[in-house]
């Protein structure tokens, strides 16, 4: 099994959740975190002095699948979390040695 | 004339001579029971109003600082109400109202005491106050001037030593200063102007406020490489709060320094007081507008304080243009002012000394300028500013000092750099996480 | 009869003929200096109640929207205040009660300027209040009907476009529409009543903000695929907070408007308001846990404004049992407004549309149907309703329009989706995340 | 002499005798028509403040509980004032002020009623207020009651059970027992005293909640293996904010207790309640500082609360050294109580019960100790704190217990694990995620 | 060494806090997530118009553990986050190629 | 590649930025956490009874880098993160499967 991450734009949420549920994801979680990147935050004034603002406000999904939906999803999240503009996000996939869903103890592919 | 030979004589065993010195308010035996109980209640309105100014000072502060100190904050200015109050009580009123004096320092004995026979109610001060409410509404504002160092040396002072600071600030240096002029004191003999405290009060507090922000030194990390960083207010919601309130605090704090329910000085107060008000607004939008190139909300907060504070010294002397003007100005000066003391590497979190020190030396010597009394002159003025400056500033510096030398002023780089709430409080301002008690 | 004649002759030379044309009111001769000094105490206590409003607005309208457009909102209803007073001193106060006109439109001349004589005193309205009580307190109400606005075009309007639009709608066409009745226009010589404004204040700024919501369109992702997609405020205790302080202001903003300190009226005033504020709190209460199932905060806030402006037509003039229906069935209106305009696809964030614009319109029937006074006829009332509306959104449509035309009205896609604070402020409203300066 | 002997005789035809009856105020037929207006406004100035007090525990109570429950404090709070101010217009006004009456219990029927001749104005009270102003004021002291209890049950209660207990508490047991003093009762006849209601309100309230905490027990966690888990409040500016707006309303709690707006009195009750709750400040942070090593705010928030308690009942009739003395006992008292009633394991979020109910008690007494007037006698104040405590407790007791066993009083183990917000009312206090509606 | 994430209910913490302390856990690092899944979150109403709640708040942990603590660990978990309704959450499992204790420096096993 | 992540104290985000910037790390991802470990939190008292303030604020860094840069990561990491006192924070390395930037569906190395 497979874990995808994916930072987007937080306005891009909806939208991706979306394009999830129609090939079939029914589980994801999300966080807030902060991106750094080429997106370089603006500089602004606070109070007569410059600051830059170089974290933006990203969400980051973690999505767990089975190795075959993996493609699927990564490619989901590429059309519905694409704006085409710096600042986008990144989409990192790694291997998961196991999955086990509490409620009933099920491990593995059944676990998703 | 303000609070001085209303208050000169009340120890005297016959206060009703009192009426024979006052010519210019009415003689107190012609003050009706019905005008006397009207003009004490406005004083007890614009008492409860100066009150709710401590709320704004908390609000303002808190908002403007990071979260990590917020619980600190907010403590320190719940203490120093009643540390204000109290002190006040204890030897404050005494001390800034003596009686008869040298003009420079008297002291009227600990304590309060209802001076006898009927000058305590009518006879106390002309009809306009009883004793009482001169006492509660004076006491309201003498502990505003601690609070507003409480802002410029937030988020790395000392709890205990600013609670030492304060009460030796507020209950020996301001009233003291404070009598050379309310008191009936030299600068009040020499014609300084001052009627509701840009220098008796804000310039007080904002000389405190540089003194001790010397002597502390900026926030960490506030100045690295050359570099002015900003450090973020955690919540305008909060600071929006308190700059509301002080607002409406300062309909008591001019309205009420008419000393009386005086209907036409005091409708022309509100007058003047809103429309400076307004205007600092309006001139520190245009100025941030145009210098940082967007408007700065903490900016126009600043930019209608700076517009109060300008106006006090004057409201009841100035005409309505010229409080817009002095409004206007005060708005423009708050925002460069901001950016000097930055450049100074003065680092004061919440714009104090633009506020109250700048702005109440501008509202100050604003009275000569403008003021429709040709008694009140711009040299004078200017005497009185550097008097007070000089005596506070000093005063100030010398007691932050002998704090740094023994209690200590400054909490341990650590504890600055993980917050105060923690390490001073043991509890943090906000607790929203839901792992805490889920 | 309400501001009229006070008002309509202040520009006359010799204004103690005054006395003779109010004969409802004391004489001024006959008005004591003591009833003087507390009417006028008691309105400038109204006047500092109607101020802390614009605190009750913007902690409203910030509580029900996104937190990423906080610090704007909280921006606009700063400047709101600040050119709301400056402009009624520069003109409005002269185009809303001209002295003697045709009843349509009138300008006593820019600025202010006190009347000679002693009728800038007691003189000046029968003994009721000083000349510059009177404009402060009428300044306070002006920018009362722009903030209306503010809510209801929130989180996509661009700041600078807006900022025009309030500076001329508070300047021009509030003070014009105003003179009609509160001047002495010709709906006042109709009989039309509106004691505090109902129709004046809320109404007035309740179709500016209709007009404007309709040229502005929704926010992006209220309205999607034919559903309505809730956006969810981002503070409950703020918003809390601002209808607090609105019903606290309300006491100022009714009770004011009896003009004088007058037992009686004032506090029948009083008992009116609160009990229509409280059915409506109930009224809201019941209605939307029957129709939505769950009792919604959000909805008896709203029921508490709407009793409020339910009210403020005929407080003084309807019984207290009328007050209370005319607060229950405020509160049953606001419920379903809201929701008629979520399915009229007109995205008002606060409720402004249905507290003001709806329930003043209502209010100000009410008057129609309950007053205790013959005079009051339902049909003027309606005409009344009639003649503000049509103007009101006309007016502020067309000003709208044009700037819509010129400069743009709404902030760009990404500036909604991104938030107004980051782009027109450069600053968020929270700044709590331990990363930005540790 | 308090609200007693001008209410027992409205109903009496002829209302002028009324001036025979009350030999140390003024005749009604003495007191000028200014005096009455003066009067008058400043009882509906502490009508204000006291109406804002129920923002201030709105915020209070929401700081010092967790955010999963804020919107269900608030919508409780908001209701309260509600529910306070109709049912006193109902029923509660005419069974606490019945007129002549057994001294026990006594109703003068529904609904208000004006006076019949000019017993409705200057001729009700002796010329201190109007019969709408005396409801207006006695109503707004009416809801504090019962939003006592709302803190201390927080975060556990049922909606619905709730809103209807507070309407039975409010509608029926508060104004039955304050007949008892403030009606003219049998312990007002033995010479009970309780100026603004150390007992009558805080007392009365504070019974209340104990007899509602202990039928429904302690939040989840906050007692496990016999170890006290301290759930922290969520927001400390909202707490801190609170306090200071319940300090503020005091003003008016005990200034308007006066019942006039006589210069004396009132001025001395402003000094005597400051100084009570900078005391109690001063004494809480000091016990807090010794106790936990560490200055609790929340505690020296409930500390100016206690001391504002201690001093209801006496404020009018203490020295002012004697309210600084209540004010410091009532601030070491309470940090000792909220500790106590931890190891009691009755479980009260706010420290309502140490507030409210200690040093509602603390202050009654206080009176039998400290106050001026030898008449005041500590074993009737027992008398009185006791029939009080017996009653008011019993009563909410059954109540409650009647509600535990028909609606229910609590809340499921889910609904309080996951938060009330969102199960009573469909939608979270804070809704800041960047994910909900982006 | 592995890295054992888990997604639980928000009030399960304590409890979980406690098992895995009893297992001789002694480090652990969590944050506050919104999870989508079976558990649809019920719909509201918000001033007269539904809407669903979606995203339902739940606590995420994340325990670094060596190879053989892994199935102890999860097995903790399972037992001590159940509660047998439906969203009591994920465990995830993923190998993780060092581990390295900034205050020293160790890596592997013994900087955990 | 590798996922890089580091728990680190709050305010030593500024300096490991700058460290990192330094070995030419351009992206990066952060979020707040609450970190459980050897730094026992301190006993407070809160309105008189005591508790334990068991979870300290931390800051997790998350940075996909190559193969080749993540020693040097690590490196950077733990000179600019270190206080010397406990509680300086841990650092896990993961392999990552894949990464794609959304706004350009690039995949691999030039994605990061
Ligand atoms: N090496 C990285 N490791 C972890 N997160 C990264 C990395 N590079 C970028 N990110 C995340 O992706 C977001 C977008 O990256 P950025 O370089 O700004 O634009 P783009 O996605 O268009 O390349 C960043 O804000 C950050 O959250
Ligand atoms: N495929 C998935 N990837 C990531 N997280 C998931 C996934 N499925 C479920 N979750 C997380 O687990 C939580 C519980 O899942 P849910 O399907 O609601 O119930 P259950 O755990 O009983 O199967 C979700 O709220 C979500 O945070
Ligand atoms: N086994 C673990 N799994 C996940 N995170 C851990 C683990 N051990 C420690 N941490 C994280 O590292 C932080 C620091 O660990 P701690 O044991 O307090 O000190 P030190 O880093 O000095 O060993 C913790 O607050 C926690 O966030």
């Amino acid at each position: 099994m497979k874990k995808v991450e994916a930072i987007i734009k937080p306005f891009k949420l909806e939208e991706v959740k979306k394009a999830l549920s129609e090939i079939g994801i029914v589980g994801m979680t999300i966080s807030e975190v902060k991106g750094f990147g080429r997106q370089k935050g603006h500089k602004e004034h606070y109070r007569g002095a410059e600051y830059a603002i170089e974290f933006v406000p990203k969400i980051k999904l973690e999505i767990a699948v089975s190795d075959g939906d993996a493609e699927k999803v990564v490619e989901a999240l590429l059309t519905s979390a694409k704006t085409g503009s710096i600042g986008d996000g990144k989409i990192f996939v790694t291997s998961l040695t196991e999955v086990v869903r509490i409620r009933t103890g099920e491990m593995g592919e059944s676990a998703l | 004339m303000k609070k001085t030979s209303l208050f000169s004589y009340f120890a005297l065993p016959v206060a009703l001579v009192l009426s024979l010195m006052a010519p210019e308010s009415a003689m107190a035996a012609g003050v009706s029971h019905e005008l006397f109980t009207v003009n004490n209640t406005w004083m007890l309105v614009a008492t409860f109003l100066v009150f709710i100014m401590h709320l704004g000072f908390a609000a303002l502060e808190s908002g403007l600082t990071r979260s990590k100190n917020t619980t600190n904050i907010l403590f320190k200015n719940t203490a120093i109400v009643a540390i204000g109050l109290l002190t006040y009580a204890l030897c404050g009123f005494n001390l800034m109202y003596p009686g008869d004096f040298n003009g420079w320092i008297g002291f009227a004995g600990l304590g309060l005491s209802l001076p006898a026979g009927d000058a305590g109610l009518i006879g106390y001060a002309d009809g306009n106050y009883t004793y009482y409410t001169d006492f509660i509404f004076q006491a309201m504002f003498a502990a505003t001037a601690a609070t507003i160092v409480s802002g410029a040396v937030a988020e790395r002072v000392k709890l205990s030593s600013f609670l030492v600071f304060s009460t030796v600030f507020v209950a020996i240096v301001y009233p003291i200063v404070g009598s050379w002029k309310w008191g009936g004191g030299w600068l009040d003999k020499m014609g300084f102007y001052d009627f509701a405290g840009s220098t008796l009060v804000h310039g007080v507090g904002g000389w405190g406020a540089l003194a001790c922000v010397i002597v502390l030194g900026p926030r960490l990390g506030k100045y690295e490489n050359g570099q002015i960083r900003p450090i973020l207010g955690h919540s305008m919601p909060l600071a929006t709060v308190g700059v509301f309130l002080l607002w409406l605090g300062w309909f008591g704090f001019n309205g009420g320094s008419v000393l009386s329910a005086d209907p036409g000085a005091v409708s022309l107060v509100f007058v003047t007081t809103s429309l400076a008000a307004a205007a600092g607004v309006i001139a520190s939008m245009v100025t941030s507008w145009a210098v940082q190139k967007k408007p700065d909300l903490s900016m126009i907060l600043n930019g209608s304080l700076a517009g109060l504070v300008g106006i006090t010294a004057g409201s009841d002397t100035v005409s309505v243009t010229a409080s817009i003007i002095i409004g206007l100005i005060a708005g423009v000066i708050v925002v460069f002012s901001v950016m000097f003391f930055d450049k100074m590497k003065i680092d004061d979190p919440v714009g104090a000394l633009s506020v109250h020190l700048v702005c109440g030396i501008w509202g100050t010597l604003a009275v000569g300028i403008f003021s429709t009394n040709p008694d009140h002159k711009l040299w004078v003025q200017l005497v009185g500013v550097i008097a007070y400056g000089a005596t506070s500033f000093a005063a100030a510096f010398a007691i932050f000092l002998a704090l740094k030398g023994t209690m200590g002023v400054r909490v341990s780089e650590q504890e600055e750099m993980e917050g105060l709430d923690m390490h001073e409080h043991g509890i943090a301002a906000y607790n929203g996480f839901q792992t805490t008690n889920q």
